[in-house]
Formats: C-alpha cells, structure tokens, sequence
C-alpha cells in the first residue's frame, strides 16, 4: 500500500521530468494566466489605496454663527466631532480666520473694518469607509442642525464626482477580479487538458493492464498540483518583480508605491494549486 | 474459467464472432487460429473485456460480461497477461519501467518489482535491453518485452495476440517452448496465430473462426 | 500546385474538426487570454477616461489688482487666454465677484463696506494633455507675470495630488497592457504548442512518406490562424457583453458608461491573429 | 540505383550494421533476411535515410547520404515506397486518406488521386475498408493499408520491412505474388522478412545480416 502511494508519487514527479517540454509549456501557462490574476489584485489593491489617499484630501469647512464666541465654538466643535461618519473636527478660532481670509483674498480684514467679522469655524476629515461611498449629504445636513452652525463648505463638485464612481469603480473592479479568476480557471484546466490529451495513449495502455482509475488518476493529480505550484509561483514571482520594478519608475514621479500583500499572493497561490487540481481530475476522466 | 455462451460480436460490414458457445479450462493451453480479419483479436478483446458481446455472455473466472462492474474490470484484467498484437508499449519509458507496471499496478513493493522484473528479463533474453525506449528496439524486441509484461503478474491466462509475428523462427520457437513451460505450471494460454506450421503439431486444443462461427 | 494549396486548405479546417475536442480547447484559451488583452484594454481607455473627466473639473480663477476696472480685466483676461495651455478664460466682473463673496461667506460686502473692495478676475480651464501631466506651476507663472494679475487661486492640493500619479498611472498601465499582451503572445503559442505536441505523430509520418516541411506546416497554419481568429472573436464578444453588462450596472449608479471601442478591438484581433499564427509555426518547427 | 560504400551504423551495445559495401541495381528483388535484432529496420532506415551512417555512404537514386541536403530528404522519399513494420498509419484518418497522403504531398489533382487510390484498393481487395480509421482495422489489414500506401505513388523502389508479419499463409502469399507483379514493371524491391520459407524458391537475391555484417 504504502509502495504504490510512494510509486504514484514519484510516477507523478517523474512524468513532469519525463514530459518536460508539455510541463515547461504548462507551467508558463499557468504562470501567465496566475499572473494576470495577481496583477488584477494587485492593481485593484492600489487604485482602491490611491482612491483611498484622494478621499484624504477632501476638505470640510464649517462657519458658525457670527455670535458664536471662539468658547462657544469649542463646544460646537466637540458636537460636530461625535456626529457619525466624522473623522476629526479641528477647531478654527475668528483669529485664525481673520488668517485666512487675509491668506485668500490677500487683505488685512482689519485694514478695511475695525472689528473682525469673520465668524469662528471648523475644518474636519471624513470617515472612509473602503467598500462604499461616502454620502456627504445626510452628514451636511445633521452638522447644519447643530445650533450655532451657520453654513458647511466642501469641495462639492469633485468629491461627489469620486464618489458617484466609487461605488461602480468598486463593483466592477471586484467583477473584473472574479472574471479573470474565472478565465484563469478555465484557462488552466484547459491547457492540462491539453497536456494530458497528448498522452493519451499512456491512460489507455495503464488501464490495458489492469490500472484503477485511482491509479491512473493520481500521479496526474501530482503532477496537476506541481504545476500549479510552480506556475503560481512563477506569477507570484513576476508581479513581485512588476510591482518593484513599477515602484522604482514611480519613484521618477511620485512617493506613492504599490504594494504587494504576501497574504493575498498566497492565498491566490492556493486557488490556482486547488483548480491546477481538479483540472487535471476532470481532464483525466474524459480518458478514464 | 472462461466461458463463452451465445456470444456475438459483429461489425457493421459482418465481420466479428457470431453465436459463439464454448468453455475453456484452467490450465489448458489453445490455439486460435483463422485468417486475417477472422476476428481472433475481436475474441480476446472480448474476454478482457476491452468491449462486450451485442448478446451472449462471456465468462472469466469469476467475472460475468453481463454483471461487472466498471470497477471490477481492472481487477478481471490483473488476472489476465494480455500480449497485444500491436505490442502497446509506453513509448516514453524504458523496457524495465514497461514491464514493472502490472506489479505497480497490484502495489507490489518496490523491490520485489525489481527482482521479478529482472527474472522475466533474464527469463526471455533481454536484461540487455532494459534501459532501453520501445523506439530504441527492434520490432521482435518489443514483442519480447510486451510477453514479459504478461508474464511478470503471474497471470492465470494469457492472453497472446499473434506473438510470434515478428519473430524469427528460433525465436518463435523459443517463446512457444516457453509459453508450454508456464502452461505446465497451471497457467491457461490462449493464442491466436496464423503461423499453423508452428503450432500444428504440439497438441494443443483447436479453435478456428471461419466466417464468424467459432469451431472447436 | 492549386490541388495541393486546395488540398492544404482544407487539411487546416479538417484537422481543426477533427481534434474537436483539442481545438475547443485552444479556442477558448486563446478566447479567455485574449479576453484579458482586450480587457486591460478596455479598462486603460475607460480609467484614463474617468481621469480626463476628473481632469475637466479643475477651477481656476485669477483675481486681478484692485485697481483694475472691468474693462481692462476684459483686455487682461484675452491676455491670458493666449497663454499656452489654457483652454479657455472667462471674466468675473468685480460685480459677479462681490456675488461669489456673498455666496462664500453668506454676506453682502455692501452691508459691510460701502464700496466694493473685490477686485474683477478671471476663471480658466487648462488644456488636457492626454498623454502627460499638466505642469500648473509655469502656467500659473505665466499667469502671474501679466501686469494687472493679483494673485492665481486653484485646488492645490487636489490638482497636484492627479497630476503628480497622472504620468506614472499612463506609464504603469501602458507597462502593464504590454507585460498582460506579451503573456499572452506567450500563452498563445504555449496552447498551441501543447496541441500540436498532441499530434507530433502525424507530423513524423507525414515526413516519413516524403512531405516537405511546408506541407507539413501549412494545415497547421491555417488551423492556428483559425483558433486565433476564433479565440479572439469569443474575446472580443466577451468584452463587449462585460462592457455592455457593465454599462447597465453603472447605469444604477451614475451617468458614466464604458466605451468598446471597434478599432482597438479589431487591432488586438489582428495581433491574436498573427501570434496565433507565429506560435504554430514555431511549435510545428519543433518536430520538424 | 541503391550502394552502400563501407557504411557502418552501429549502437552503443553492439547491435547495427558494420563496414557493408553492395549495390542493388534497378528491378531487382531483394530480401534481407536475419534474426530478430540483426539490423534489417536499421538498414532499411539508411536507405530511407531516417538515420545516417557513422562512416561510409548510402548513395539512393541520385542522392548521397553525405551531401544530402535536409530539404532533399522528402524528394527522396517521394521516390521510395516504404512498407513500415509497425505500420505508421495516421490514426484519424480513413483508410482511404492514409493511402492518399503520398499523392497528396506531390500536388497530385483531387480527381487522380481518388481514381490511384481506389485503384490500389481494388488491386489489395480492401475496398470495403476505405472509409474505416486504422482502429477498427485488424492487424493484417493495417498491414495491407500499409502497403497501399507505399504501391500508390509508383515508386522506384519499394522498402518493405516484414510486410507479411501479420498475414496468413495465403495472404502473405498473395503480398508476395502483388510484389513479383509490381517488380515484373521495373520497380525495385527490398524486403526484410524472416519468414525465409515464404520467399526461399522464387529466385530472389537475398541479403544476410549476421553480426552486423551484410552478406549478399
Ligand atoms: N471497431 C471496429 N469497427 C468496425 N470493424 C471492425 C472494428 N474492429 C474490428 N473490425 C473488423 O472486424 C474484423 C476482425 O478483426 P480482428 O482484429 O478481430 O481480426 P484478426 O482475426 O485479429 O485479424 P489479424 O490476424 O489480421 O489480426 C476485421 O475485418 C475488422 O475490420
Ligand atoms: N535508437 C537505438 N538505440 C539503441 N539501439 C538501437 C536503436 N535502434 C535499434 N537498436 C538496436 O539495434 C538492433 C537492430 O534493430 P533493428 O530494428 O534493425 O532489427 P531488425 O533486424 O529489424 O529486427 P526485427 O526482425 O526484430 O524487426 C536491435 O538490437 C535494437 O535493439
Ligand atoms: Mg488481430
Ligand atoms: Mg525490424
């Protein structure tokens, strides 16, 4: 029992070497086609993190109410921090205002009025939820219920055109994702389909002799896991590759890196091993 | 052991074995002979059970070709040494691996294979050629290793498809000498040939397929 | 010689029929492969699209001297209109000025002030550069150096953080559209391979009875171009369902639609279509 | 039309063909005879130059093995009808496209290459099999097959190795008597067989391969 598991494995092992240009053939093939898979991953991880650093930089700004003091406006600014989808509120004293105004419109606000009339505000950051958009109007609407709240300012127009996209970006990155997956599924079991249809011959000359169909299966089920293996790998290893070579030439132009997560990597590892495996299961059947 | 009973097996343009009945006993050893496309392959195909008879049942041993089951026909085969006509070797593994496959097949321990396969080696002349691919032997060489591959399961028949065709007559003589030897040990041999002159008169029991009917 | 060629011909599509099974096999995955050039084609045209679009909201405006009435501003503005890279400059009277302060800071500035204190100025749109970054900072020079010109104002932050990913973003997906069509060239004639490997019979016996390497090729030709013409087709069908799909989904969410574009899908057609045709010629020169 | 100059071929344990020098003019009827394993496949492959020589030359018609281009092989072969031992049929194709495939390759027009097909079916008596794939062939009608195949492009020289060694007697005598016929119009033949009883009274030349060597 335990002579034919070793003999199966090792027939396994030795019809990889003994086939070596259809496993080389296959192994790139599945490297390839993984690879498309974990650069998908990998591409959509970081457009989701770039989309992720552009919502960083959406601005809120809140003015109070001309009779709010800089005390009162402390207050408000500690209601306005615990409405839901808040990240931080940051206080903004009339003083701090009075900056401002001189920094945008390029005036002393006291060289053309004694007093200053600029009311005390806040400038927050949102939440950013990763899987769905952020709806800024319910969260306008609750900050203009606070008293005191005279009027809430963002960058209207682009932060809702990211976020009009965000949702569909979202699902069809994920669509997109599943679909290669798909393709690469089938893609791999059709090309040890292929590798297996080329020796056919062998398939019926076992079972000529008296071979099960456990015995004729399994050293294609090993050699159908090795290559997936090793094809996984291969892919595992180029998108490494990209991904430092890509950060390098960003590194021309910009701070931001791509990432490469071992944890994902290994996980789509495990799936292409997983259907390298039952492609060869069911291709082996058709000849069984 | 095996029994045919109202066996037919036939083609569309009529060839094939039509309305066979007939038994064979452990241990005897017979001879099928007929001329080409008789349908002598068609009958040993049958009892391996590599197709089934349109009616009729065949019998082997304990197998039935009406009965089995799928899984049990590579255990049937295990018990049968088949030396096909066209030698069916695997083209990309050499003499020794070609021949240990029964036993791997049986998950026979690994250095029993060797020591049996290299008896049958030695047993039919060809140690010398054990590392050697189908594609590097001459077409009587692979006749030779696809006998031993029969021979090395330890069969209860065997099953020989014409193996004497490419072999010279010292050889054919050899093989049918040793063929007799492992028929005294209570092996049933079945042999198809067209070469009468040299099996005619060794006392075999006769079997002829003349127009699809079996003669005994 | 047009029995032979005749001949050929249909060995090619026979053979294609012939090994139904292999040949289905190669279809489709030279269909998923292709389907993933096609893919990343699309989705480079559609994301760069999505950044043009974004591009298009950039705000400009230029705030002239307070000492500039609105009829020099008007002369100012054509000034600046001239600019290379800007698209278009639209005048703000000192009037529809003193609307936007009311409508940003929620006073009149006549309550406040009798005169109005706001200068004229300008807003501009930039000219979009498809295939390199807007550098704003010698625009906005330019800007600041004709004489009337107060201050130029623009989303920094924002503006910058685009166009700082925008080259490297062109240059990563250009990379990665050339790596995803090299894997698949690769893929393609890997496939090939295997299913020709399949039938390395036929190729020595037909040399056995005297065939010459051409004629052993040609039905081999013909059979890859067809796989690669019918690969590519399912390719291409599968791109214009997903972006069709899409297109209904996004429609559940905003108004942007997915473009397919004939002419690229054509091409890539083409291309499947002739390394389809290379790859099986090199797998038959294997066995020749 | 074939010489053989000192050629050697031999393998790595000895087996081949050493040192043979001979001529074999056109029309003439040649059988190599030898034991299994002497070198009659090996010596045949020369002529159809599968496999070089180590020393000496194969000259065949107007080719010499030492100048011989790769592209030229296929013109040869052209001119050569080979019978091969293990048949070499395309497995997906009829019969009938098996035997077309040497007319095809020389550009022979559709119409005549049907009629030169079904012409040579009719000579063999395997009309009723065009249409079959070698699968559903016995062994002595893959055989036939294959000697179709090397007949229907008129060669000058027909190389048949063991062509009766799966046919019955009067088959084979039949194959024997279709090659006098075919050699009576000119056409060479040089057959490897060790059937020695079929062919020894009907005044061939024969060729022995002993040890390596080739006595004529
Ligand atoms: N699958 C099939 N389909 C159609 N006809 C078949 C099939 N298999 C065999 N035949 C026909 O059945 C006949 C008997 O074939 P078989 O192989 O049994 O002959 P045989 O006695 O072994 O001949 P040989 O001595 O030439 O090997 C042949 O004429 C063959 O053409
Ligand atoms: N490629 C090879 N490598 C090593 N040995 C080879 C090779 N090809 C043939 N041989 C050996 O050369 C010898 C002659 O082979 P060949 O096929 O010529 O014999 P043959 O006369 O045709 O025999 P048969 O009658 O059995 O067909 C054999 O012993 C064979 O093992
Ligand atoms: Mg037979
Ligand atoms: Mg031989």
């Amino acid at each position: 029992m335990i002579d034919r598991f070793l003999y199966l494995v090792s027939e396994g092992i030795r019809s990889l070497w003994r086939t070596k240009t259809t496993a080389l053939a296959t192994i790139s093939a599945i490297g390839i086609a993984a690879s498309f898979v974990v650069f998908s991953a990998v591409v959509g991880e970081n457009i989701s993190g770039i989309i992720q650093i552009a919502r960083g930089q959406y601005e809120f700004q809140v003015f109070f109410s001309e009779d709010v003091d800089n005390i009162r406006a402390a207050e408000l600014v500690d209601q306005i921090d615990a409405i839901e989808g808040i990240k931080s509120a940051s206080l903004i004293t009339k003083e701090e205002a009075a900056d401002i105004f001189q920094r945008e419109f390029g005036e002393n606000i006291f060289d053309l009025l004694e007093e200053n009339p600029l009311p005390p505000g806040s400038v927050l950051k949102l939440q950013q939820p990763k899987d769905k958009r952020i709806d800024v109007n319910p969260i306008i609407k609750q900050i203009e219920l606070v008293e005191g709240v005279d009027e809430v300012r963002y960058q209207g127009r682009l932060i809702s055109f990211i976020e009009r996209y965000y949702e569909g970006f979202f699902a069809a990155v994920t669509a997109l994702a599943a679909a290669i997956l798909f393709g690469t599924v089938i893609l791999i079991s059709n090309t040890i389909r292929l590798s297996i249809y080329a020796r056919r011959d062998l398939i019926r000359i076992l079972k000529l002799v008296g071979a099960t169909d456990r015995f004729v299966r399994f050293p294609f089920m090993i050699e159908g896991i090795l290559e997936g293996f090793f094809g996984s790998l291969v892919a595992a290893a180029v998108s490494y590759g990209f991904v430092e070579g890509s950060n390098y030439f960003l590194s021309l132009f910009t701070q931001y890196r791509l990432v490469w997560q071992f944890q994902i990597v290994a996980l789509l590892v495990g799936v292409i091993v997983f259907f390298s495996f039952v492609g060869s299961m069911r291709a082996v059947r058709k000849f069984l | 052991m095996i029994s045919f009973k109202n066996v037919s097996c036939t083609f569309e343009d009529g060839a094939g074995i039509e309305n066979a009945t007939f038994n064979i006993e452990p241990g005897e050893f017979v001879c099928i002979i007929g001329p080409t496309g008789a349908g002598k392959t068609t009958f040993l195909k049958l009892i391996y059970m590599d197709i089934f008879p349109e009616e009729g049942t065949v019998g082997v041993d304990k197998y039935r070709s009406d009965k089995i089951k799928k899984r049990s026909i590579p255990m049937l085969r295990r018990r049968v040494g088949m030396v096909f006509q066209d030698f069916e070797l695997l083209r990309d593994r050499s003499v020794f691996d070609n021949i240990a496959i029964p036993l791997h097949v049986q998950g026979v321990g690994m250095k029993m294979v060797k020591d049996e396969v290299e008896n049958v080696l030695d047993r039919l002349g060809i140690s010398d050629r054990r590392d050697h691919l189908p594609s590097q032997l001459s077409g009587g060489e692979q006749q030779i290793v696809s006998l031993a591959r029969a021979l090395v399961k330890d069969p209860l028949i065997i099953l020989a498809d014409e193996p004497t065709g490419n072999l010279d007559p010292a050889a054919s003589l050899k093989v049918i000498e040793l063929l007799e030897e492992i028929n005294r040990d209570g092996t049933a041999i079945l042999m198809a040939t067209h070469n009468f002159s040299l099996v005619k008169d060794r006392g075999y029991r006769f079997m002829q397929i003349v127009d699809g009917e079996v003669q005994t």
